[in-house]
């Protein structure tokens, strides 16, 4: 008594073939598709942008007139919050990566704050504009100024900053910190020592993945509040400022005002590429560089 | 420093000095203005106010003007406080309720005209009917009595009108509801926007678009959406930098736009009553680039010397 | 018989261990991992200027005995002791009592060659860094003095700079004994030092254990019952976490007392 | 032993009595050991801090905002009229354009994601999916606001040229291009939740005779659904966050409509324009950012932890 | 004496293969994993219903000849092969011969037990599904015989709808082969089908095979040496991926022809 007919089932394998082939390449359509849009988004912004980049738009003051414009002040801006967020985040960051890792007791206190990052991490990037807006701008009183920017951006990417740190601790083989714990190391002498240069590498490119974050973010500054026109460098983080994305931003809302403003913010965007895609391959080249020495 | 004694026998020559006058200043002046200008307030007034700060701090590098468009109502809001800004724009003249927040802060305000701007109604460039209107049918329009283009006129297309303006934080919306609405409600579809470029980009795509705003937005995109002529009762006008100005033909539409000064603060700071001062000098030279019509000189001339009795 | 009479059997008849310092005495040692006995009621001295080795099957506690005599059993967070090792008297499972201090005094030496991804130099120094001695010329000196005393001293000397990672597996675990040495500690523990090596550095290691054993005290863990007859004075048979049987090397090897002992070194189990 | 001697001979201190003596001054070191944790735990407590200052400022003033428009009126109004004489505080239109615009998002980044996965989990030679992944991680990368400048510059226009009744401003072009730019985190955790599964599962199934798209369909996917579904409403958490595309490209208006030819207003977008306008503190519209705010913060964290339940709820034992 | 010629003398001698068909042939096959040669020169015929066993110690390739018969192989990207092997006269390592085909008539069942993580009627119902059948009832009655087949349809067959992984680890080797018969194949593949086991499933599944060999032709690889005396007809023996014996199970175990043949079952090595 056969069940199979061996006829049929020859029958059908062509199809189920022809239909696996049809599909893979439909998945390999959809593959490519992100790309296609990214190639497409990345060569309109060239074509529209590009005349626009030369040596007075970089260094330039911002102006109301298109062909005077330049972007010194936003990249100012972006550098200065920089110079607030590294720090913040590092320290912030890395202490408590070291401490759910190292210190913490596995129990109920760690999970809890382990839950709680992972759900700051998903927290829309404009709430924390709000509240960075109400403790920072008002309740603090420092004003839309680089360090409540800064400060707030900080926030923002401690999450990103915390889990991958955490990550390339976990990643330092215990028999490194066991061999210097026999030596009659203490627990902070083999953290400063032993795992915390053996993390480094790991901690960098965490750290750059999510600066460039912080650099691209726009929606936060929106809600702090930063002048549509602001001509003056910033020299400090008490500073106003302005940032690239938000160069982008205005120039792109008021575009309907002056055509060239929309030439002037693809121009920006590469400028922004470019800075972000060399964070990104110095982060993939300390990542390569320095991975899996131990 | 310059200013106190030359102002009174000045007058007649004042409007080929002013220039130079601010020139001189700067070198002549031995106590240097440094520090930092904080405006905010009407985006209608935001492109001339962008474009003197500019002009200002290439002569004054050492202070820093920012410019921000929150709108005339929200920017009232942030002046009218404790560390409020320096200056707030304002497309209308200020309200009462607005005075009298002052004065509880123990305030001092002073109103400065800056320049005369036509309220511009605008439609899609294509849009060959509604080229002309009365007041009525502008109201009618934005009032709501009006559904399609054909009820305004039974020769136009019967397909829906789409209204189109500022929100509510903007001087121009309260000069539009107030002035030309007279206080009626508009029709409750209409899309409002906060950005005026949103608002032009908008109307620039929509055949059936109607909207208004400041004069300045139109001028500057002449190519993207067409001025629409207002009939006063005498023929209709169309807006433009002769016809907005004082006593001009399109004068049933036009208003005065102001920047108001916090008084105490000018008096405690060099800089914005320094900054208070170019304003007068020089807006009418900036004026018509931004597309306003300029007040006229004497106007001009009185309130510069009223300002530098604040010194 | 039970194993009690056995220890005390041969603490009895021993001659030589009388005039032999004894370094760690352990008293009734229990160790929990939570709820696993890990070690049960070991009794057990570990005598100055020997090699000691500890054998038995895999999972017998013979590691966890071993990090109980500096202590590294605590890395795991969930370990309960009770009973009494004194260390040169001193009692060394009271909390008051300085773990650091401990480990300064008692190097170890791990299965797998572990020494630190920094320079050969580095590694060599890092202990006597930690513990305040910053003098570049004594550090070199010490640096010299350990790795000859690791034996490893004229493979390296010409690469101090480079880092560990760049030698070979035995290589490495001459460094991390070599580390040991730097502090001069008075016990080497080594837990299964040469199971991750090629035979040709076993010897070699091996070699080296008999030279230090002039100087320090070593307690060492094997599988290999031919190395713990080769090297060890003194040799300690675990079982499911008890001492089974705890004598000389000769004595265990040639005649056990335990038929346990004589079934696990025949290779009946394990 | 030589070297022992070597030091003795030259009168020198045993090391153990260097380390003996530095350990006399060594107070600093006991001290930095107890210092350390409770500074660690001080910072580590920073991220505890954060939530708890996102959820009290968002509550205090919610809660100000509710004393002043009933909450029924907020969850059920559909109209959102906050600057007007007479305002009304309806969030259902921003709720409607913050879902319609996710669900445009997730129309393009769900399937394709999903596909994206299984060409690189189960089709992609190791080569291929070496050069593609990180290729898609950069699509990742890119600023919003620059996905924004291209829906407003690009997309919408393009849109238009095909359907000319699309507004200006529209929540379909943001919706889709939100939905590229959500791709490779769908592609990605799908990814990993489907290479996951066991390859002894893929052999039992292929050695039955099935093609590589049955192998995918009836037995990885299924296997790896949890995974698939945490990206899944990962995604859609992401959507309702995202800011700038629907700003810039949506416009502000506060139709509560279906028709996703029209602009609509997400609540990040109301947030954007009501503190873009500088809500003055005090007014009903400035708390009503933080009602708003809440909403979406409340909609995330759910969200959030529905995938973090799913993934590991739903894990299949294998 | 050297291996072809035993294998061309076990050819000439044994004579009940004179009416046994052959379902396999290989003729010098060879396979490299990039640059390891893991198969070479590989000559084996593999007779209808008949259960051959393949041991050898581990790494010789048994594993990699069994998957090359039905190409199984080829999922590790850089195989390469030469050679031929017919299967019932058709040559499948050709790229034009369809997989999916040659794997519909030829079951496999693994090492460790694979079931999907489905209902144990969906694990079974899987394969002729996948061919194409719908149809409820048909369904229903494959999946009883195979379970029947598989001798586990009565300890499951109140429990269709639970997920398979509930299973003890033998029942659910018996699903997987239960799995394979619901194709109804001609030739079953098996890679220590046991070793995952314990004895008692073992046994059970050892009992199953000699069933199963009534209706399918077998090939089992084993580790255990016991297991392919029990249950094979024909045992080949393998070596660093070569064929060093092939021959009726009781000649290789009573009387092998190559001492690499005879040590390795006397356990001398492996
Ligand atoms: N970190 C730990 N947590 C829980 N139990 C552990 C831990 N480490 C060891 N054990 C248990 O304690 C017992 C003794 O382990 P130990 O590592 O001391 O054995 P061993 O004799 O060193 O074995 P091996 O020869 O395999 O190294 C074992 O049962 C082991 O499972
Ligand atoms: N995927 C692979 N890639 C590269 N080499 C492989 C791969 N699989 C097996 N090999 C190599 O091929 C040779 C034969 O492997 P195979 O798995 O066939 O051995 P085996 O006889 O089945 O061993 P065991 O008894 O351990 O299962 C071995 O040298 C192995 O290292
Ligand atoms: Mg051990
Ligand atoms: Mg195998
Ligand atoms: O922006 P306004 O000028 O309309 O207030």
């Amino acid at each position: 008594m056969k069940y199979v007919d061996t006829n049929q089932i020859q029958k059908n394998m062509n199809s189920r073939l022809i239909k696996n082939n049809i599909l893979k390449f439909i998945f390999f359509l959809a593959t490519i598709f992100g790309l296609i849009v990214l190639a497409v988004l990345i060569i309109r912004v060239i074509m529209q942008g590009a005349n626009w980049i030369n040596m007075d738009f970089l260094t330039n003051k911002l102006s109301t007139s298109p062909d005077r414009a330049g972007i010194m002040g936003a990249i100012l801006g972006t550098f200065w919050l920089m110079l607030v967020v590294i720090p913040v985040t590092l320290i912030l960051g890395v202490g408590t990566a070291i401490y759910l890792e190292l210190y913490a007791k596995k129990g109920r206190f760690q999970g809890f704050v382990q839950t709680n990052i992972a759900n700051l991490a998903g927290v829309p990037s404009i709430v924390y504009g709000i509240l960075g807006m109400t403790i920072f701008v008002r309740a603090l009183n420092f004003g839309n100024v680089v360090l409540a920017g800064g400060l707030t951006m900080s926030l923002l990417v401690l999450p990103i900053i915390i889990v991958a740190s955490q990550e390339s601790i976990r990643a330092v083989p215990q028999h490194l910190s066991e061999a210097s714990y026999g030596m009659g190391a203490t627990k902070w002498q083999t953290v400063k020592n032993i795992i915390l240069p053996a993390a480094l590498p790991g901690i960098l490119t965490g750290s750059i993945l999510s600066l460039s974050r912080a650099i691209g973010e726009t929606a936060p500054l929106v809600v702090i509040g930063i002048p549509a026109l602001l001509i003056p460098f910033p020299g400090g983080i008490m500073d106003k400022f302005t940032v690239l994305p938000m160069q982008i931003y205005y120039w792109t809302i008021d575009s309907s005002l002056v055509e060239e403003y929309a030439n002037l913010a693809a121009a920006t965007i590469i400028i922004l590429l470019v800075l972000l895609f060399l964070l990104n391959a110095t982060a993939i080249f300390i990542r390569n560089k320095f991975q899996k020495r131990f | 420093a310059c200013g106190s004694d030359s102002e009174g026998d000045n007058k007649d020559n004042n409007e080929e000095e002013s220039s130079e006058n601010t020139g001189s200043e700067g070198d002549s002046d031995s106590e240097k203005v440094e520090g930092s200008v904080v405006i905010d307030g009407s985006g209608t007034v935001f492109p001339l106010m962008a474009k003197l700060a500019e002009e200002y701090m290439g002569e004054k590098p050492d202070v820093s003007v920012e410019v921000s468009r929150a709108g005339t109502s929200a920017g009232f809001e942030k002046f009218l406080a404790e560390d409020g800004t320096d200056f707030n724009d304002a497309s209308r003249v200020i309200k009462d309720e607005e005075k009298a927040k002052a004065e509880e802060l123990g305030m001092e305000i002073k109103e400065l005209k800056v320049a005369l701007d036509g309220l511009t109604i605008v439609t899609h460039p294509d849009n060959d009917w509604a080229t002309e209107l009365t007041e009525d049918q502008v109201k009618g329009i934005f009032l709501g009595e009006y559904t399609n283009w054909s009820d305004v006129n039974p020769e136009w297309p019967e397909e829906k009108i789409q209204t189109y303006g500022p929100n509510e934080n903007h001087g121009t919306y309260e000069f539009f509801y107030e002035n030309i609405l007279e206080e009626q409600d508009l029709v409750s579809d209409i899309n409002l926007q906060q950005d005026y470029s949103t608002l032009v980009t908008l109307v620039a795509e929509d055949k059936n678009a109607i909207g208004f705003f400041g004069f300045g937005y139109y001028d500057n995109n002449k190519d993207k959406v067409q001025a629409v002529g207002i009939d006063f009762g005498d023929g209709a006008v169309e807006p433009s930098l002769d016809t907005i100005a004082e006593d001009g033909d399109y004068a049933g539409y036009t208003r005065p736009v102001f920047t108001y000064l916090n008084v105490d603060n000018a008096k405690e700071k060099p800089q914005v009553l320094d900054y208070a001062l170019y304003i007068m000098n020089n807006v009418n030279e900036f004026a018509g680039e931004t597309g306003f019509a300029p007040i006229p000189e004497e106007e001009a001339k009185t309130l510069v010397s009223e300002l530098e009795a604040l010194k | 018989m039970s194993e009690e009479e056995a220890t005390s059997e041969v603490a009895a008849t021993t001659k030589q261990n009388v005039h032999k310092k004894i370094v760690y005495d352990t008293k009734d040692l229990n160790l929990w991992y939570g709820d696993t006995h890990a070690l049960k009621d070991i009794n057990l001295s570990i005598y100055e200027k020997e090699v000691t080795a500890i054998i038995g099957p895999s999972g017998c506690g013979k590691s966890t005995y071993l990090k109980t005599l500096n202590r590294m059993v605590e890395l795991v967070p969930s370990v309960k002791t009770s009973g009494v090792i004194t260390y040169k008297d001193k009692s060394i499972l009271d909390k008051s009592f300085k773990v650091e201090d401990l480990r300064t005094k008692v190097g170890m030496v791990f299965q797998k060659p572990n020494p630190f991804p920094k320079s050969i130099y580095e590694n060599i120094a890092y202990g006597p860094k930690i513990h305040g001695i910053r003098n570049k010329k004594i550090l070199d000196e010490i640096v010299e003095k350990s790795l000859r005393g690791a034996s490893i001293w004229e493979e390296v000397k010409d690469r101090l700079k480079e880092n560990a990672y760049g030698l070979s597996g035995g290589q490495q675990q001459r460094i991390c004994i070599a580390r040991c040495l730097a502090i001069e500690p008075d016990v080497i523990l080594m837990d299964e030092p040469t199971s991750a090596l090629d035979p040709k550095s076993t010897l070699r290691v091996e070699e080296l254990i008999q030279e230090l054993k002039k100087d320090y005290s070593i307690v060492i863990v094997t599988h290999n019952m031919q190395q713990a007859a080769r090297i060890s004075d003194r040799t300690a048979f675990f079982l499911n976490g008890e001492v089974v049987e705890y004598d000389e090397t000769d004595k265990i090897f040639t005649n056990p007392s335990d038929n346990r002992t004589e079934d696990y070194i025949s290779g009946r189990f394990g | 032993m030589a070297l022992d001697n070597k030091i003795d001979n030259q009168d020198k201190p045993s090391i153990q009595d260097m380390i003996a003596k530095k350990k006399n001054g060594k107070n600093l070191t006991s001290i930095t050991e107890k210092v350390i944790p409770v500074l660690l735990f001080l910072i580590a407590a920073v991220s505890i801090f954060t939530t708890i200052g996102i959820v009290y400022t968002l509550l205090i003033e919610t809660i100000e905002f509710f004393k002043r428009v009933p909450v029924m009126d907020f969850f059920t109004g559909t109209a959102l009229k906050p600057l007007s004489q007479n305002p009304e505080f309806g969030v259902l239109p921003l709720i409607n354009g913050t879902i319609i615009s996710s669900i445009i998002a997730m129309l393009v980044a769900g399937p394709i994601g999903i596909m994206t996965a299984v060409f690189l989990s189960e089709y992609a030679s190791e080569r291929v999916r070496r050069t593609l992944k990180p290729m898609l991680e950069i699509l990742a990368g890119i600023p919003t606001i620059v996905y924004g400048f291209f829906a407003f510059t690009f997309v919408t226009p393009l849109i238009r040229e095909v359907f000319p009744s699309v507004e200006a401003t529209n929540i379909l072009s943001p919706g889709l291009v939100m939905g590229v730019m959500i791709i490779p985190m769908i592609a990605s955790l799908s990814e990993d939740a489907m290479t996951s599964v066991p390859n002894a599962m893929r052999e039992g199934a292929l050695a039955l005779g099935a093609t590589k798209l049955e192998v995918t369909f009836r037995v990885v996917i299924p296997a790896a659904l949890s995974g698939i579904i945490a990206s899944f409403v990962l995604g859609i958490s992401r959507a309702i966050g995202e800011t700038m595309i629907v700003t810039i490209a949506s416009g502000s208006s506060k139709n509560f409509t279906f028709d996703i030819t029209q602009s609509m207003q997400t609540m990040t977008a109301y947030i954007v324009e009501v503190s873009g306008g500088e809500a003055p503190a005090g007014s009903t519209i400035y708390y009503s950012l933080y009602a708003v705010a809440m909403t979406l913060f409340v909609f995330t964290l759910l969200m959030n932890l529905l995938a973090r339940y799913v993934s590991r709820k739903f894990r299949e034992e294998y």
